[in-house]
């Protein structure tokens, strides 16, 4: 939630961010008893608006599963599924869920390790994960375990073995360019 | 054996090839003008300009269209059925350029008067079903397919209502003598000297208006060719002369049905002073009967570009349903209150009353049905739960 | 031979229907393979992907500035809306202040772009419905004056690149306030227009109602948003539920539906548009003078490190920007989070079992783009 | 039925009023004076060369790439005994129109006020048959300012 009405107010941010990380936490904390998580406090990782929780990859449906049933405030939508590379380290999974009633918006992660990209799949739990995975599973070499349809959504069917927006695959040509400053050699015009 | 035109004696083959050639002459360069009147008509609906290009105004469009349409590859799908693939045009041009033999234009200007007139017109222009389902499934498309077997529901649906709804007409024609009914489109007409049909039968005019922009595959019936929907129906694999062979046939059919209309409820060339004009001067007479003809036809095919500027399309099993249970039961209890009028030999104006009525009728019940919405129809029991989510 | 059992003569076999890419009502490049028996949809298998660019990895490349431009190509039809979440993705993560007037002339181009948008739907949708183009000629006739107004602001038609993280580009024209009050009525004569053409029709309403129905739960199960969820009855409306810029200042309706149906998720439409009516001239009322760009503002900008889901209520639903950033001018990943995409999974739910006619009116009333599906 | 019935009058009513269209290639709708098609360069007719130094700011700036500068020295500087006070000058100059998304972030980092979005119908009418035609070199960019055809707008 941002209570803040666009321009961000110092004193409202701090506000904001206490609500977020003690009231919204212990909601959160609450509901996902029994399952390692951990809010996201960290300067450097935070968002800037909604509570960050890590779930590790093994217990993440059950988290979200337990975020959508939850009494206080149900996370009974998935807004966005989608992950991001951090090369070495592994990639991240990142689930943004909202409560319709409650209003309240929580982004749950878990970090995969980057020799094993693989997690159960969340379309257990909500029918919308379905393209979302498929999405992330041929960007970024993820497997959702359990997935009914593991096909190829945007990329072409078979292109099954490259990973498009790992920050290891580059960017044709115009990444090249940019380093080089310059489109076209004279000789070629 | 001699038929005369223009008032010289001569052989009738002769003469029926001289009409016949007229006619046909006449026709193409009508549906040349009403193919780009309706776009200009059209373009004027939507508040554009339509055609400006070739000509003052975009008046030589038709042609350069079907110069284009003839210089065109005559394409064949591989998978097609080579004969009924090719025939099919012909299959939906020639029924709809037989009808010409017994349409009045003017008091005898015709190429015919058949006794049974309107029996014929009626018979001859439903074959071209035929050539549509022929298209749908020679093309070998999925769409054609699709749309071939629409246009062969709507068309017998719908020519159920249409032909009834001018049974209903020819029953009441009262001629000299105190005979009443007749088939005979030239004395349907005369009789309407001083009062046009649709006066005395609404009703009917108004099944015989929606069933002709049926059979025409008009909006709002054009499901067969439904551009958003099958892509052109069953002509979606034809292309050049053989795809213009379609589209003439269509228009040819909706000038031949307007003016059909205008004969037998807009009082064709008789209504109004058509014959007392002829009396005082043949010839002015001549031209005045081919002007109200026209006219009339003209109006007609007016408001059908209207209503296909205004109206979405329905439903294949709407329109089937508005066919068989409002359509028809309409119609039949039109001819039976006619029937009525005649054992009995009420005055005419219980006709009008009984047709009025059921006019009214037809309105409540275009009001009322749609305000309840349809059940989803092929709904597996059970719904979808448990199904593999895709 | 053969002998035929009355089984065997009266086999009858599911017909596939491969509709798209190339399909007049396919808006775009969609493609979608209709299982049907007869004339009823058994089975619906969607196809996405022919008009994806990769426009989530280019943004990795370039800065905060050169974002802007790409995110006008993700959504072409809501373009300023599309901005509108990146720049505040960037402003709330580098914490720029921006100033007010920027913030009101925002809100009323994104409304005006709302408009904008849900006339090209009634258009679009009018001919789905089987209206021969006429719905698409009057929508697009006050589409046309927006966008002209666009062109008088931005210099652009379609692809305005005219919000800056910070603020606006440049400053609005001198006219600007009395161009928007003709522009407003102009929409408001086009949405009555289509009211009349279409809202009562009885053919449109009978091709409408009871069509595509999708229940609450399930619109939220597969994460539908924008009018296609409102129409089912989920008053989520961002706006009001996740304000941002201005919008607690203003007032306005929610407007839902009932039956989650066709007609509703056309209807929803055609009555926010009046809201946005509503809403412009609220916000031409607290239109003053000011800077549109903050005073102190980096030549090159760079947001600390930190993540941001930046979400707002576009007009075909939650336009979101999932923005990483690990230091510095770029992002080091963003996600777009695209409406119609969640929107269309719904597709298949809402079509199987209705007529093949009506796949076509309920792709249509979900008023996808498919910029925006694959980016 | 009155629903059939108002709709009719709608349209019937727009066809009383008349075309709100017009013939395009015949009569060109007046456009904004921000209108911005291609990216040209300007012409600075006191000294008598282009603004622009080839200092690369765009070039470097396009989100796309579409931009190729060379630059070299001013043979016109005072110091050469001309009368100009650009040290360097733009040497060759090439935009690819092609690649160009008219996002206007050229003209918002010059610094000497060189380079300006085309406001003109002929920036919008680029149509050409070969994609190699769209590569615009520094002449063909400049014409358009050096024959006075355009009034360029660039934002304050």
């Amino acid at each position: 939630m941002s209570p803040e009405e666009g321009a961000p107010d110092a004193a409202a941010d701090d506000a904001a961010r206490d609500y977020l990380e003690t009231t919204i936490w212990a909601e959160v904390d609450r509901a996902l008893s029994g399952i390692t998580a951990r809010p996201v406090t960290d300067e450097e990782e935070r968002s800037v608006i909604d509570l960050v929780v890590r779930v590790p990859p093994r217990e993440v449906v059950t988290a979200l599963r337990a975020l959508r049933d939850a009494q206080g405030m149900n996370f009974d939508y998935l807004r966005s599924l989608t992950a991001v590379d951090y090369e070495e380290e592994g990639v991240d999974v990142v689930y943004h869920l909202y409560s319709v009633e409650t209003r309240h918006n929580v982004t749950v992660k878990c970090r995969l390790a980057a020799d094993r990209l693989v997690v159960e799949s969340a379309t257990s739990v909500w029918r919308a994960a379905n393209w979302y995975e498929r999405e992330a599973q041929e960007m970024f070499g993820v497997r959702f375990e359990g997935h009914p349809d593991p096909r190829n959504l945007l990329l072409p069917e078979e292109m099954t073995d490259v990973f498009p927006l790992r920050k290891s695959h580059p960017l044709a040509e115009i990444e090249v360019l940019q380093g080089e400053g310059i489109a076209y050699e004279e000789g070629e015009l | 054996m001699n038929g005369d035109i223009f008032g010289l004696e001569i052989n009738i083959w002769l003469d029926a090839l001289v009409r016949l050639g007229l006619a046909v002459a006449l026709m193409t360069v009508v549906v040349m003008a009403l193919i780009y009147l309706e776009r200009k008509v059209i373009a004027r609906f939507q508040q554009r300009l339509g055609p400006t290009r070739t000509g003052p105004a975009g008046i030589l469009q038709s042609p350069a269209d079907a110069l284009k349409l003839l210089g065109k590859e005559d394409l064949r799908p591989k998978n097609a059925d080579p004969w009924v693939f090719e025939l099919a045009p012909y299959f939906v041009f020639i029924p709809i350029f037989l009808v010409f033999v017994a349409i009045p234009f003017a008091f005898d200007w015709q190429i015919r008067v058949l006794e049974l007139g309107l029996l014929y017109v009626l018979a001859v222009s439903s074959i071209n079903i035929v050539g549509w389902v022929m298209a749908g499934w020679g093309s070998d498309n999925r769409y054609a397919m699709l749309g071939a077997l629409r246009a062969a529901a709507q068309g017998i649906s719908y020519e159920l209502p249409l032909v009834l709804a001018l049974v209903a007409v020819a029953m009441v024609v009262s001629l000299p003598g105190d005979v009443r009914g007749s088939l005979n489109l030239v004395e349907i007409v005369a009789e309407q000297g001083h009062i046009p049909y649709i006066v005395w039968q609404p009703l009917a005019f108004a099944i015989f208006y929606i069933a002709m922009l049926a059979e025409l595959n008009r909006t709002p019936f054009d499901i067969p060719v439904g551009e958003s929907e099958v892509v052109g129906g069953p002509f979606v694999e034809y292309s050049g002369i053989r795809w213009s062979m379609f589209f003439l046939g269509e228009y040819t059919a909706l000038l031949l049905l307007s003016l059909r209309g205008a004969a037998v409820f807009l009082g064709g060339w008789a209504w109004p002073l058509g014959e007392e004009v002829a009396d005082q001067n043949a010839a002015l007479g001549l031209l005045y009967q081919f002007t109200l003809t026209a006219a009339k036809a003209g109006v007609l095919i007016f408001t059908i570009f209207w209503v296909r500027a205004t109206m979405p399309r329905l439903r294949v099993d709407q329109l089937m349903a508005f066919s068989w249970k409002v359509l028809l039961p309409l119609t039949f209890a039109q001819i039976a209150a006619n029937g009525l009028v005649l054992v009995y030999g009420w005055p005419d104006v219980v006709l009008l009353a009984a047709s009025g009525g059921g006019l009214v009728l037809l309105a409540v019940i275009i009001d009322r049905a749609v305000r309840r919405p349809t059940p989803r129809p092929g709904l597996p029991s059970g719904g979808l739960e448990g199904e593999a989510v895709r | 031979m053969v002998a035929n059992t009355p089984e065997q003569e009266f086999e009858t076999r599911e017909l596939l229907i491969n509709m798209g890419p190339q399909h007049p009502s396919t808006h775009g490049v969609f493609r979608m393979v209709l299982g049907v028996d007869g004339e009823v949809v058994t089975d619906v298998v969607p196809y996405i992907g022919y008009m994806h660019r990769g426009a989530e990895k280019l943004c990795e490349t370039m800065d905060f500035r050169q974002g802007v431009g790409y995110m006008d190509r993700t959504e072409y039809l809501a373009n300023f809306n599309a901005e509108l979440s990146y720049v505040l993705a960037v402003e709330r993560l580098a914490g720029i202040e921006v100033p007010e007037r920027a913030q009101w002339i925002r809100m009323i181009l994104c409304e005006l772009n709302r408009l904008s948008s849900h006339f090209m739907f009634t258009g679009a949708f009018g001919t789905d419905v089987g209206v021969f183009g006429t719905a698409f000629v009057y929508s697009f006739r006050e589409r046309e004056v927006i966008l002209d107004l666009f062109e008088e602001i931005t210099g652009d038609r379609l692809m305005y690149a005219y919000f800056r993280p910070g603020g606006l580009a440049w400053e609005v024209p001198e006219n600007f306030e009395t161009r928007v009050h003709e522009v407003l009525l102009s929409a408001r004569h086009g949405i009555r227009e289509m009211d009349s053409l279409l809202t009562e029709n009885e053919i449109f309403l009978a091709r409408t109602k009871g069509v595509g129905a999708i229940s609450a739960a399930d619109a939220v199960d597969w994460g539908m948003s924008g009018p296609s969820l409102r129409a089912s009855g989920v008053p989520l409306d961002l706006r009001r539920d996740d304000p941002y810029l201005y919008y607690p200042q203003v007032d306005f309706d929610v407007i839902t539906g009932e039956a989650g149906d066709v007609f509703d998720r056309y209807h929803v439409r055609l009555r926010e548009m009046r809201e946005s009516v509503r809403i412009i001239e609220q916000c031409m009322e607290h239109l003053s003078d000011g800077p549109i760009l903050p005073e102190r503002l980096p030549r090159m900008l760079r947001t600390p490190p930190g993540e941001i889901y930046e979400r707002t209520e576009a007009p075909r639903g939650e336009y979101g920007i999932y923005l990483v950033s690990r230091g510095g001018n770029r992002p080091y990943r963003l996600k777009v989070r695209s409406a119609c995409f969640s929107n269309l999974q719904a597709l298949r739910d809402m079509t199987i079992g209705h007529y093949v006619a009506d796949a076509v009116v309920i792709l249509g009333s979900i008023d996808i783009v498919l910029c925006e599906v694959d980016r | 039925m009155r629903g059939i019935v108002r709709s009719m009058a709608t349209t019937l009513g727009a066809f009383v009023r008349g075309p709100v269209t017009r013939e395009y290639p015949e009569g060109h709708r007046p456009i904004p004076e921000r209108d911005r098609a291609f990216p040209l360069l300007l012409w600075d007719f006191e000294i008598d060369e282009p603004y622009c130094t080839g200092c690369h700011a765009c070039e470097r700036a396009c989100p796309v790439e579409c931009m190729t500068v060379l630059m070299k020295d001013n043979p016109a500087h005072t110091s050469l005994g001309g009368n100009s006070s650009r040290r360097k000058i733009i040497d060759k100059f090439w935009i690819d129109y092609a690649r160009c998304m008219r996002c206007n972030i050229c003209v918002e980092v010059c610094n000497f006020d060189a380079i300006a979005m085309n406001n003109t119908w002929s920036g919008h009418e680029t149509s050409v048959y070969d994609r190699a035609d769209l590569v615009m070199d520094l002449p063909q960019l400049l014409a358009q300012h050096k024959a006075g055809a355009i009034d360029e707008w660039v934002a304050p």
